[in-house]
């Protein structure tokens, strides 16, 4: 199979859906050029009208998402930076994931919001920022976070293709992974899990940037003897309930890895799920690893300092053995 | 004034008996306790509503504000279907999940109330970008008010449409507050229509209470956008006959917030009586036959609120209905 | 004691540190006639300079809010109703929630963003909503969410004393709710939980409104023999472990009760924590109320099936005994 | 012009030379993979923040951007702890905490760098609000770019500066791309002070190579806002020698965004050549003289680079402080 960046498949999957289907648009600051490189080309292909350069106006870009995808068109919203959905916050929440229930079923938004999330680039906290656990708190928005270049390019195309608004996040640690992306067409569907390293001691589960921090610890703990599964939750909305439940029914311990601020967080919501549903099968306590609780710091010494790392997630998960 | 048929003119006449007849009714259910929630009427402000939506064809689009009622009876919506909802009926335009300040109709191109001040403006840019991508000719009106006028959606929403030339219509309905706090004390500026020139867009003011000055604006601003002309941004300058929402008075304990002068000046200016008085002079229909239309109108509110309250309450089961596709 | 509403003593907090320290003062829409009625009644003491109307343009405030408190003002910032935060969402977040930490501690945020939150009016989903996860998940922000009289007047006043940032929740349906609150002067301690009903066999975990309906099921419960002991948390951020875990530890018995959506939310958080820290003293599985998953629905009907109530607690309490 | 003093002048243009040659440093280690992060040079808008901040008092406030360098050192900033910070250095203006989108000199009145474009606008008229309300005739200066202008924060922080009448002067700094976007095509109007009238402010353009000319404006506009005649809206069209981030050319691989005649037309309208020449011709100082001053700014970067480098590594014990107060 070719090996292409985790960038390269989101171009891809973009441009297989705007061939394939005629109403999926794309818009946003500097869509053109692509300042998000994952964007990059498309307008030579697809021209003014499809691929369409806005002003720095997150909210209205984000509102006019939705009045577009409620009359029939399936515009893909690329808003850069995770953050900066912070601005288009009420269009979200308010709007693309409260109408469809709130008009009793009228409108169908077949809707992308894709950005970039999480940590990376060492520009201070104001880029550096996860919010997935926003998204993942509101009904009826959907939620992908895909660590592969294979993932990323098969959930954004069903991401395309399904009928309600996801919210679409790319790792920005991952654009320069390389991985096996085959040139045949696929989809991968939203919300099931993947398991990226079978294991029958503790599960780990995570997403994003961490499935790789997860792997290494992994590694290390098998060296010791402890075999870890690693489950890629690719998905965080719908979750895959089902699959880590399993996992936990097998190895009895777990440890969620999740790089955002930690409370509320993501990796909260799967312990307490596991605490909820899988009391039974626990040996030890539920474990979390996030980002240390403070704002980003901008020194590359500190920042790996405040995400989730190897060390931390084998210190968790020997928590689990004590 | 010529250019408009009589038969435009008892149109908008009648859409406007409509919109007033249904609020006073709703008004006065409300007074009684029979309506949950919020309320905000459109009483004093139907000229702008209809003059507008009398502009656009069924297929058009609109977005709409807290204060809805008016623009869903305007774009020809149906009112029973609205009055269950406001009882949170399972009969209701939304299945009684929506209220007030969430009314939609797709049908008729009615992209919903919102609750959140300025919220529809972004939704109508949006509807008028698919419009211009699709190749059709609709138009997207959204209305809102002079409060709404100062959020950044407006700032963003505007610029957006001119800067993409989006057959978009920007409604403002200047009456003159935003809830209790008057226009002059939220802008420097006496006419918010002055705003379209920091976009680049045609801007004009008109005489909200005047339903063929409003209609007749309209007609223009809608030909510019069919025509791919771009966006336009109408101040119609109007008022509300009432509180910013029902149960007001009983909520400000007292608190006056209108000069007196105010309210007698708007007491002169009722867009009904305008109308009514334009067509009665112009002999396009006697004070008789209105007196008929206005029962008529009366009668089919009535029974929208029989409808409303003999429909059933929503069952618990369409609780998680309506959620993913 | 005196007997006054939950609103009144917002009203005497205010009035009370407005008069106490001349650097407060009190910014928002129609603050003046009090929209929001626990700002009434001020302008005719404060005037015009102190109690500010501003338009309807809640970026601007909340972030004229940073302006004023980073130089040297007090404000209280009265956003009317939780989902407008969603606007002004950037400001706070990386604006208030961060500058202190990003600017090396050069920046001290003493400003106070006053909202109300949850459900309780039937006005639909857009003034529905319940915001306290989001302002929990970001590290600089403290969340208050008082249930009583006398806890909303004696946390809005340490509130307005605190030098950060807190997002102060008043809750909804609790405006008319009647309850002894002295004359003199007090605070409560930003941060300390508070046993509202002491019990023996399970910790009740809760906060806001659901207070008085985890003490009617509490009520419920004891005529089945079963001692519920009720902890209204009322600071959310930074929230009172300890508490929780002595309860937790005395009890063997967890139920997390949160008027919101339940992914990644304020119960997912207290769930984790105890199933992590109190594993050993755990006899069942913890359990979680939340909404029902979905947007608020408008009719009376739904909206109080999809809210936390009395009979949903006891089954979850029943279910610790399963 | 002639009212302007030649200590006046020699301080702008030494001013601008620290910032010139300040971030050619940076530049340069950037390059060479010195510097962390994303960072923003101000290269070519130098006349703006130097015409704007000398015409400001110590106490006064700025806000900035995400190419904040020069604002920093137009205000009076300390070129060795910003240099630290870009480097990430316990030494830097944030203890490292910030890099170069966050700094901020409380005691200078610089109260922050920004990376959310419009963030910082907000805060600016909080700080005019501050100064209004404790009776001060300080004044609050934000600085943002063409693009930001399109965000509502701008619009809802203009209006509501001009409603309060606060002492906030806000500078769009036009330097006409907003990333690789033109001004021309993310907004349908040619000059962004225009906007002011739809705040009912005073709006004023200049052209933002000429640091004189940006003085003397700014002047009249603090000079009105410390009176208590409110905000005004200063345009400057200036333009960005180089790259919207540095690294740019390497990350567009080849893409091109700007016209070679532009290009060329701002070679032509160097803001340090401009004052250069103006100096000279004036007689307020000969070219050996400026060249000298010159090789003195050039001593004070090489030094905060030094200073920089020397400095330590912030340690792992600052990460849990500087929260909670
Ligand atoms: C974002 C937001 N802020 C505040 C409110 C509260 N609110 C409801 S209606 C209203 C006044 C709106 O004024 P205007 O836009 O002039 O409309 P009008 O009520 O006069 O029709 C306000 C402030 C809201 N619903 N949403
Ligand atoms: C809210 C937000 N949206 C988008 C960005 C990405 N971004 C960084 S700088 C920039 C361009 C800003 O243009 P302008 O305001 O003209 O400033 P300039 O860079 O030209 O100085 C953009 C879009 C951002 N940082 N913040
Ligand atoms: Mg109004
Ligand atoms: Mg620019």
């Amino acid at each position: 199979m070719p090996r292409k960046t985790y960038i390269q498949a989101i171009q891809e999957a973009l441009a297989e859906e705007m061939r394939r289907d005629e109403r999926v648009l794309l818009m946003g600051e500097d869509v053109r050029l692509g300042v998000f490189a994952g964007t990059r080309g498309l307008h030579a292909e697809f021209g003014d009208r499809r691929v369409i350069d806005t002003p720095i106006s997150e909210l209205a870009v984000a509102g006019a998402g939705v009045g577009a995808a409620a009359t029939g068109l399936r515009p893909v919203v690329d808003l850069m930076f995770g953050t900066f959905l912070y601005l288009a916050f009420d269009q979200i929440a308010n709007q693309a994931g409260a109408m469809r229930y709130m008009f009793g079923g009228q409108a169908t938004l077949p809707l992308v919001y894709m950005t970039q999330n999480g940590a990376g680039s060492s520009a201070g906290h104001h880029h550096s920022q996860s919010v997935h656990q926003f998204f993942m708190n509101m009904p009826l928005i959907k939620v992908v976070l895909p660590s592969t270049p294979y993932d990323v390019k098969g959930l954004l195309k069903a991401a395309i293709r399904d009928d309600n608004p996801v919210v679409f996040l790319n790792s920005l640690a991952l654009g320069g992974k390389r991985g096996e992306v085959p040139d045949e067409e696929y989809t991968i569907p939203l919300g099931v899990a993947d398991v990226k390293r079978a294991g029958a001691d503790v599960t780990i589960c995570t997403v994003g940037a961490t499935v790789y921090t997860s792997l290494a610890a992994a590694e290390e703990l098998a060296k010791e003897g402890i075999s870890a599964e690693v489950i890629d939750l690719r998905t965080l909305s719908p979750w895959d309930k089902d699959a880590v439940l399993a996992s936990v029914k097998k190895t009895g311990r777990f440890v969620a890895v999740d790089e955002s601020f930690p409370t509320c967080s993501a990796a909260s919501e799967w312990a307490a799920t596991v605490a909820e549903h899988a009391f039974g099968d626990l040996k030890a306590a539920v474990q979390r690893v996030n980002n240390e609780d403070v704002p980003m710091p901008f020194s590359p010494k500190l920042e790996k300092a405040v995400l989730p790392t190897t060390e931390k997630i084998v210190a968790a998960v020997k928590r689990t053995f004590a | 004034m010529t250019e408009v048929s009589a038969s435009v003119v008892l149109d908008l006449y009648q859409r406007m008996l409509r919109i007033r007849r249904f609020e006073e009714a709703v008004g006065g259910l409300f007074k009684q306790g029979q309506l949950p929630g919020f309320v905000h009427l459109y009483v004093g402000e139907e000229a702008v509503g209809v003059g507008v939506c009398a502009a656009l064809r069924a297929d058009d689009y609109i977005t709409s504000t807290h204060r809805g009622h008016g623009h869903v009876i305007a774009k020809g919506g149906d009112i029973n279907r609205m009055m269950a909802e406001l009882f949170g009926k399972a009969s209701g335009y939304c299945k009684g999940k929506g209220g007030s300040m969430h009314i939609a109709d797709f049908s008729i191109g009615m992209l919903g109330a919102c609750g959140i001040v300025g919220g529809g403006i972004p939704v109508a840019v949006g509807a008028g970008l698919s419009a211009k991508y699709r190749g059709t000719d609709q138009v997207a009106v959204c209305f809102f008010g002079d409060g709404a006028a100062n959020e950044g959606s407006f700032h963003e929403s505007l610029n957006l449409a001119a800067t993409l030339t989006l057959p978009v219509i920007f409604v403002c309905e200047n009456n003159g507050y935003g809830e209790f706090t008057p226009a002059r004390q939220a802008m420097n500026i006496e006419n918010i229509a002055d705003r379209a020139a920091a976009y680049g867009m045609f801007g004009v003011i008109v005489d909200g209470t005047d339903a063929l000055a409003v209609y007749m604006v309209a007609v223009e601003a809608v030909e510019r956008a069919r025509a791919g002309g771009g966006p336009t941004l109408i101040e119609a300058k109007t008022h509300r006959k009432g509180g910013h929402a029902e149960g007001e008075d009983a909520f400000l304990a007292g608190q006056k917030y209108r000069l007196p002068e105010e309210l007698a000046a708007m007491a002169a200016k009722d867009p009904l009586e305008i109308m009514h008085r334009y067509i009665v002079e112009h002999a396009i229909a006697s004070s008789g036959q209105l007196e008929e239309m206005d029962n008529a109108v009366v009668r089919a509110v009535n029974s929208a609120i029989d409808f409303a309250r003999n429909s059933p309450e929503p069952d618990y089961a369409s609780l998680y209905e309506d959620t993913w596709v």
